[in-house]
């Protein structure tokens, strides 16, 4: 486990190309990472998400995917992801290709990959039309013992996967609280994992049953207090809701939306300096 | 309606809670569902059991949550669990009694579209996509389906199947090896339709005060069927009133709460090897 | 969730000829249920655990057992269970059926009846002679992306799971603490749920991530103070390794065994009379 | 080595021990591999990291625990994670570094029987099984094998493959897809074999002082082959035995203290509903 400031992580470990997951379920949404992979302009990447939010529409809107792999993409709560609609609409500022899932497929696709599995399988149910898109993901299988109709999907594993916890210990392990999502099974699948956290500490005053990544499957950690914001760190700050309201209107036009990444992304040093730019710094 | 002293959405919302009895085992999605599952636990039925897909079991809001993941549901929840054991050990086990839903468009045997409208490579609108509805509308118990009704919505042929309610109708969906009951009740801004106990094509069973037939009929884009009796719903009590109203506002209240993160002036990253 | 003194627990849910699992993994052994269910004089259970240890080897010398499936059947740290020897060797109380699996594919089990999956699948190595086994359980896969080979493993879905917990609260909530070993995936792929716990409170004094099961997927608890003793509950009593070594002795032949279960099992009206009958009780 | 200031257990224990590179992750076993494993640890290997198929992850006992599970590995662990999981996302995905493994029998290519000795339906030792073991022999990248060496357990045929070595030799491990590395050290009580780098068939490859390669040959039942070069091993250093002993010491202390259960004199057990 290396430790180092994020601008240093994200140049090591996040290459053109690769398949990219910056996972959290609401809570924990590496958002500093995912602005310092938009101002080191990464290009081509595969975006792998269960709910690509703002930060992934403003990824896609700044360009740097080609590919999104997800199962539900929104704004929660609020509405539509215009960026992402104008990337698979009207190809704008590129085309996007989708891999499209549902929840309970992603979740078992990355338990899958955690586990060197190549699949993984679950109870197959009535057609949806899921399984006539243009790439059908899922093939069916039948259980040799019951002859029961299952579902296979393939292994997710992430190139990279970068998540953000509330915090690291002088050994490097991670501590994550409350919410989990499927944060826990995309950073075992990944290939390479990196990590933003709220704050160093000496010890975790956690229980033994608390979820905590060792240091040691952790390739790069960065301490970037406030890195989930706008989306929240228990224990730390909630989530920005009125701040989420209002993206619907900042990234609806083209001109708003890139006068605003102009402004607070690119314009920033870093997250700290962004934080200062949205008033949000305390 | 208009002259009614509720709005289309808390009527919806009322009725909703209303479907919902004490003691079930919900999974819950945001919006008008959490809504109606919490004004419930607030009224009938204070043992209701909510999950959100987030991983949060037993929870209790104060508050109703903008996301599925707000804080306040991991913080009043009985446990938080990796979202993989939600969709496995709970719905795919068939612990889930009720599960909600809505869509951009339903048909007439109540499958839902939630991925596009228009054609799938080049769509008119791109939706959010599947989520857990597939499985949700495929191993709850019971799915209740609210939607506003309109021509738009309701139509005779969806864009794309996202998720399914009785397919094709007349036992289709159980020949399909679905393990769930399928939508025992779509909740509109007109009433309630239901699903025909043969057919399985959804019926209109139930009308808010002073909604017709006729003006449901006209929100439908398919020949809607109407039940042979067609219940008349009662409109919202005032403590039903009330405390949505309360949630509402409290909800509107600490959404607009700034946020405020203490961030270091200045100075290096830690660095090191470990 | 119904609050029982455990004989009219065990009276109530486990009955002649069901799979039973007593769950456990070194840590929370619901000894004093197993030593209920001799007392009642259970008989043909098809027992269930990954690591029958002298709970198991209790039960089946009683005569409780007509079946055991199980990965790994030894007194840890100590040797043989010379019951269940004895049963497996010279069919004494009687016969036992063995459905022999590893511990890895007991997880898998275990997970599979937990999702009502009717099988799990891992990857499938080299092959050894449990393959060979008169009731070969496991079958081959071959992965529908890759072609590579999985081994398939049957669910295990026990007709009841008996654990035994830290604490119960007001709600009838389940707080397990420390080691849990498959506990949680046992408990979930229940027909029916039994658990001791240590004791009531009005509220668990845990986070958010503790591994909690809900009043409603349990059928049944009883509060048994002491009740994983010789093994031990985190927080509240160590092991009694002593007991452990000591137990080699009194199970080594038929007698002792026999003397030592009926002194202190059957000569005991509840689990607090069996401790204090040993000298445990403070 | 009746005249040695060290007893068999404790020279395989020390050998065993420095068999680990520091930083290395294991997958321990009780007894002697976790006495080894915490003696490396204590000495020339402070970064080890100890995993125990209980779910300890990064496990640092002051203690050597006598369970698998013993509280003080949950204790001074980085975390307790469920059962499934250490198998799942640490063994199969191929995080282990070095997996111990002991055994009833042992064959010339380094397969194991921990199962049965004699006929499977009628054995003459029910032995207790497979456990961790082969998965631990397929998916760790090496595997150390401790046992004791005697013509009884080190034999030409197993009674029962519990646990796959190299299989047949000569690649066959590899060409059956096993992904772990397979056995590169079997540590007994004379020395260590290893396997021969194209046939993979095991080989004296190094002997403790005093022992000869006619009494390591004799205390195998299969025509043992001997390394060109046999390497001769230090015994242990007055430091690694002072630190076993004062693990064993600490050890053996810990497990006679006597334990105690407050338990309620009398009264009914609480009943209710919920």
């Amino acid at each position: 486990m290396q430790l180092l400031p994020l601008a240093e992580a994200i140049a090591t470990h996040v290459r053109d190309g690769q398949s990219v997951a910056l996972e959290g379920f609401t809570h924990l949404i590496p958002f500093a990472a995912g602005h310092e992979i938009i101002r080191q302009r990464r290009r081509g990447l595969h975006l792998i998400r269960m709910t690509p939010d703002i930060l992934y529409d403003q990824m896609v809107g700044m360009g740097c995917a080609s590919q999104l792999t997800f199962s539900w993409a929104g704004n929660p709560g609020v509405g539509s992801l215009h960026r992402v609609r104008d990337a698979v609409e009207h190809d704008w500022p590129g085309p996007l290709t989708l891999h499209e899932f549902t929840h309970a497929q992603m979740a078992v696709a990355y338990q899958a990959g955690a586990s060197a599995m190549p699949c993984a399988i679950m109870r197959a149910h009535a057609p949806t039309d899921l399984a006539l898109l243009p790439h059908p993901a899922t093939r069916q299988l039948t259980c040799p013992f019951s002859g029961v109709a299952l579902e296979a999907v393939p292994a997710l594993n992430p190139d990279v996967t970068i998540l953000h916890a509330q915090q690291i210990d002088a050994e490097g392990n991670i501590l994550i609280r409350g919410i989990v999502g499927a944060a826990k099974e995309a950073a075992m699948a990944a290939r390479c994992l990196l990590v933003t956290v709220e704050e160093q500490v000496e010890r975790f005053d956690a229980g033994m049953n608390a979820v905590v990544l060792p240091a040691w499957v952790v390739s790069c950690a960065s301490v970037v207090p406030g890195g989930a914001h706008p989306s929240y760190a228990h224990g730390y700050y909630p989530r920005d809701n009125a701040f989420c309201q209002a993206w619907d209107d900042i990234a609806r036009e083209r001109e708003s939306f890139l006068g605003w990444m102009r402004r607070h992304v690119q314009g920033s040093r870093d997250h700290a300096d962004l934080l200062r730019s949205l008033g949000v710094a305390a | 309606m208009s002259a009614a002293p509720w709005s289309g959405d808390e009527i919806m919302t009322v009725t909703a809670a209303r479907q919902l009895a004490d003691g079930a085992v919900c999974f819950v999605g945001i919006g008008l569902p959490s809504a109606a599952c919490n004004l419930a636990r607030q009224t009938h039925a204070p043992r209701l059991v909510l999950i959100y897909e987030s991983g949060t079991v037993g929870t209790r809001p104060r508050v109703l949550p903008l996301s599925i993941g707000d804080g306040e549901l991991a913080q009043t929840a009985t446990c938080v669990v990796p979202l993989p054991e939600v969709f496995a050990h709970y719905l795919q086990r068939g612990r889930i009694d009720v599960g909600f839903l809505g869509a951009a468009q339903i048909d007439r045997f109540g499958n839902l579209n939630s991925t596009v409208i228009g054609d799938y490579e080049r769509p008119r609108v791109r939706l959010p996509g599947a989520g857990g509805a597939p499985e949700i509308a495929a191993h709850a118990r019971q799915v209740l389906i609210v939607m506003k009704q309109s021509p738009r919505s309701f139509v005779p042929r969806l864009d794309f199947r996202t998720s399914v309610g009785y397919l094709t109708g007349a036992g289709s969906r159980r020949a399909a090896g679905c393990p769930g009951g399928g939508p025992r009740a779509v909740i509109t801004d007109f009433g309630i339709l239901r699903p025909h106990p043969e057919t399985e094509e959804l019926q209109l069973a139930a009308l808010y005060p002073g909604v017709s037939v006729a003006a449901a009929r006209a929100a439908t884009a398919w020949p809607l069927q109407v039940a042979a009796q067609v219940e008349m719903l009662a409109g919202p009590e005032p403590h039903e009133l009330e405390v949505l109203r309360a949630l509402d506002a409290h909800t509107r209240q600490a959404h607009a709460r700034p946020v405020r993160i203490a961030v270091p002036h200045s100075g290096p990253s830690p660095r090191g090897l470990s």
